[in-house]
């Protein structure tokens, strides 16, 4: 077969993968196909890997032996590493895993162009563009690897989060722009056929490995000062980046699927990020400035603050009777109820509710928690029936018809400031009526704040009992005298 | 620029648009594991690590080749299977709902 | 096939993707608009009409070339103002809604 | 400036023009940014051709005079003809015209193919893949080409709107599929370096004319048997062609924004088709096999078929009465409103009922009428205020409390039966809730049929009162008697 038809197969054959890659993420769009969309995706990868392979090993020189071993062994022993660490992953801890693989995945694309700079350095290959797509592939793969794994950092507690000020700020993040930024000239200006061609290779590769540090450092100082809880949208963003960055390395390399697929990720990721953003009441800008919330550090600062009105605190008993004879309970969760791992505490006491004859139905708040869609993914752990799951949009009509509303551990997502207190941060974010039920009863710890770092005037609401408890020992005491009765 | 370069460049282009298109009205609920999903994509920079895998002669070469193989090999087999996982998350459990229906009936 | 034709290839799947994304969730209203906006679009091919009138050099090329140029510009220009006169009749009439509501206010 | 930095100017150039059609294509997805959409389409297109006749004229050889006075003659001409047409023509004949201008389109990428096959047909250029891409779009363009113009016609009234059957039918179409594949293979065959090179370049140059001919009268045949209601959907799938036709003249002459563009409609043209025919609950298929409903003509012939139960007929007085005095008043236009243009006279009834205090809105039902969006379009010519008209979805919960409903000229949007018989040909279509109403006033001829060509049970109901009339006159008298009480 000659070269031009083996070039014209694989082609079409990363078409083919580039094209599953869309599909695939179409497909992800809809609950009912998301799990086929992401196998359509995968099977794009497998043809788009096997077909460089072949690609490669049939032509002309064919692979070497040292080219083989590298790349098995880096197959099976990367392969083999994200799959057990995938596998036995907690479900609470998939952000910070999925964010160690965008690590990996921004290092690839970094060491790929770094590779290749190397390769063309000093050499007719080493055109202007060539240079351009370098230095953007490491910047970006660096700045990715680094902050994908302070993030990642983040959300395991391995660092705390809190935003953490770096020394310097701002003057450190100039110093670094200007590192990259003088060097990027000189690289290009010092391309194969341009002004400054006569710089020596040895300085060039020393000036792409300053590039190289200042990105490194660049995305660490990027991420400390984040909040924890913004880490979604900030793993969303590094998501993003190292989709560019793969598309970076493909103009390296020259090949059309990792254009395609790379500039389809950085897109879509990119939107994603303002969605998600969206979702919060925030713009993407505020989130990157950061220092919003505090975390739960200040969170926790903040329990002293209290309310202005008065609270009324409920027995568990008292608790317990009002919703055993009620007709319809509906269950708020939030974060306190994943801190606390009080999934399969709520299970329990809405099984035992409607052993009763009471009608149990859970509230899901989009951004309830501290990733979207957290509250689905710990119910569903707890093997809590889809049916009873119910959208925002589509419980709130609801509350009113409630007898009581038990909110686990919520705070912003109940708050009624954002629908009534213009001067909130929060305000205009949508929340779920809980106030419109006719009793609510408030399990939390103490009159502690949420990650928006603000009083929630429901809690002074008359109507409103705070059992002031840890959200599972809580649970396990309202399911235990529900029995009781 | 030469024709290839302008070429890519359509492609890239093109590629973005696609991406801004394909991420529309997605429930809030479906962020996490479109994210995931869009993390395992970006994977193919194992591609990229093949390719240089191919082309390295020289033991720095090896290495670098070898960090990337195994830093792209992780991002996609990882990517999928936790992707998967959390989608089986979101899944209805018509099984184990039938199983109980009959009862209840 | 050469490198050109394939790197066309891709170009034409990647804008087939783009075009099955981007009409999404249309709202039956905007069917018939939506259409009109599309045949304006295929008018791109007065572009092709002007590269033929550029390469002719006998009089059957010139009649040719006239004849796509006089029909591809018909296209554009009639497909971008009928739609634009349909996308008229879709507006909400703010104006005069404006001047209503104080009289009945 | 050297020719290949003149070349990526284009080049960019054309891609902005393609990215403007995408974004125009998108904005114009909802109803507020849709006509911004059109107009940045409007730029794009002019960036677009602008580019073109700038790269060939500042190109090594220049433009020649000859191709001066072509192009710029074939503008003004081809742009004012377009022009005066879509300025001038009547509302409720827009998608005759929208059809025409697809047919002027196909047929220019026609003749692009064909023009470049006489210059390369026994060059070196005249390779496999030319003569692949000819052949397409010459079959493609032809079709379009006169397909669209029996479309046209059709809706004009110039040609019956009654399916017509194509003597020989099926044998025709085997036929002239038999020399547009002959006469491709041996095209290709012949081509440079292929086995039949040696076929002179004028037998190749017949053989693509009774290709194009063949295509010419395949877009007759294809399109005679459709009736006349089903052309919006038919235009729609024809404009997907012509984009595809355009897309193969630009791999003919290897352009960049033809490809994308083309490909871009060819796509989009082909959901929106599905999505057209979706709204009416057929498919493309069933459409395209043609002779449903008859058109209007089978519809005036089953007038005389009645329906099975008694019909009430009220008067104007009576029917002014129940107007007069109801508190909500929903109006439901149809096909028959369009034909008698009766919207101002519909308009004017309301402003009355109105000025008494009766709360009127207007039910506007997807497929009302005969092209989607067409009562939008005719309630808005007549200055019906935007907030009364209601979507199907919006209306339907409402029309329980209204106290009467005003069906002017609507039948098959009104038809129960698609709720409730599973065996009626518009079975599973969405419909509007009319028979919840209080009570109903039909405004029609007689008990003549609709679109579907069915019967429709509302007529039969007892709190139905049936007024016969044509629409306008129907709705004159009716004002008059509104205004005399
Ligand atoms: N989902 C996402 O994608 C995402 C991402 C980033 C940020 N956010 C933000 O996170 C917030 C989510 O709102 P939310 O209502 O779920 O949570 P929240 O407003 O952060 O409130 C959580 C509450 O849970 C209580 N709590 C903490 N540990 C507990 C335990 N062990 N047992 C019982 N209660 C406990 C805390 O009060 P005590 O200290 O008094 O117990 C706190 O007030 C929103 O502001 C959202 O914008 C969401
Ligand atoms: N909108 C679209 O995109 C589209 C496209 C193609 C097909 N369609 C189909 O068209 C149908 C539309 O439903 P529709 O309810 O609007 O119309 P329809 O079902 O076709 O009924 C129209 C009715 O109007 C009456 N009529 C005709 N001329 C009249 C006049 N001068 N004055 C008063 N009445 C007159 C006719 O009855 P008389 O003869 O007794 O007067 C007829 O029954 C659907 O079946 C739809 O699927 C729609």
């Amino acid at each position: 077969m000659s070269e031009q038809w083996l070039f014209t197969i694989a082609f079409f054959a990363w078409l083919v993968g580039a094209a599953a890659f869309v599909l695939g993420l179409h497909l992800m769009n809809s609950p009912a196909s998301a799990r086929k969309g992401n196998q359509l995706s995968a099977s794009g990868m497998a043809v788009a890997i096997f077909t460089t392979l072949a690609y490669y090993a049939l032509r002309g020189e064919g692979l070497s032996i040292e080219a083989w071993v590298i790349i098995i062994v880096g197959l099976v022993i990367g392969g083999g590493l994200g799959l057990v660490m995938a596998k036995r992953v907690k479900m609470t801890a998939m952000p910070q895993l999925v964010s160690l693989f965008n690590a990996v995945g921004g290092g690839a694309a970094a060491l790929i162009a770094i590779f290749d700079y190397m390769h063309v350095a000093g050499t007719e290959k080493e055109t202007l563009s060539t240079a351009v797509f370098v230095v953007l592939g490491v910047v970006i793969g660096c700045i990715t690897f680094t902050g994908s794994i302070v993030a990642s950092g983040k959300l395991q507690g391995l660092i705390s989060g809190a935003p953490i000020k770096v020394p310097g700020g701002q003057m450190t993040t100039v110093a670094l722009g200007l590192i990259t930024a003088v060097g990027t000239i000189i690289l290009i200006l010092s391309a194969y056929g341009a002004p400054l061609e006569g710089i020596g290779t040895g300085v060039k590769l020393g000036i792409l490995l300053a590039i190289t540090i200042a990105g490194c450092v660049f995305g660490i100082t990027m991420v400390l000062p984040i909040g924890g809880a913004d880490m979604p949208v900030v793993i969303s963003l590094l998501n993003s980046f190292t989709g560019t960055a793969a598309a970076m390395s493909g103009f390296v390399l020259n090949n059309p699927v990792l254009i395609i697929a790379g500039a389809l990720v950085g897109a879509s990721g990119g939107i994603l990020t303002k969605l998600m953003a969206d979702a919060m009441n925030r713009s993407i800008m505020n989130i990157m400035v950061g220092g919003f919330g505090g975390g739960d550090a200040a969170a926790g600062a903040g329990a002293a603050a209290g309310g202005g009105g008065s609270v009324r605190e409920v027995g568990v008993d008292d608790a317990a009777i009002q919703m055993a004879y009620a007709q319809k309970v509906i269950v708020v969760p939030g974060y306190g109820l994943a801190v606390a791992q009080a999934q399969h505490a709520v299970r329990e006491l809405a099984e035992i509710l409607e052993a009763r004859g009471v009608e149990v139905s859970y509230a899901i708040h989009p951004v309830a928690g501290r990733m979207p869609g957290h509250m689905n993914v710990l119910l569903a752990e707890a093997n809590v029936p889809y049916p009873q799951l119910k959208e925002m949009e589509e419980i709130n009509p609801e509350f009113s018809r409630a007898d009581v509303a038990l909110v686990v551990g919520a705070n912003d997502v109940t708050n009624p400031a954002a629908r009534s207190n213009p001067a909130s941060p929060i305000y205009g974010m949508p929340i779920l009526d809980v106030d419109q039920a006719k009793s609510v009863v408030v399990i939390k710890r103490s009159m502690g704040r949420g990650y928006a770092g603000i009083d929630n005037e429901l809690y002074t609401d008359p109507k409103t009992g705070m059992l002031f408890a840890d959200a599972k020992a809580g649970l396990e005491s309202l399911a235990a005298a529900v029995k009781a009765l | 620029m030469d024709t290839q370069l302008l070429n890519s460049l359509a492609l890239f282009v093109l590629a973005i648009l696609v991406g801004f298109e394909v991420i529309s009205k997605v429930p809030a609920t479906l962020h996490t594991p479109l994210m995931s999903g869009a993390n395992s994509i970006h994977g193919i920079v194992i591609v990229g690590a093949i390719i240089i895998a191919a082309e390295a002669s020289d033991p720095l070469g090896y290495v670098l080749a070898f960090v990337a193989t195994v830093f792209g090999a992780a991002n996609v087999v990882g990517g999928y299977v936790v992707t998967d996982r959390m989608l089986q998350m979101f899944k209805k459990k018509p099984v184990a709902a039938k199983a109980d229906a009959p009862k209840e009936a």
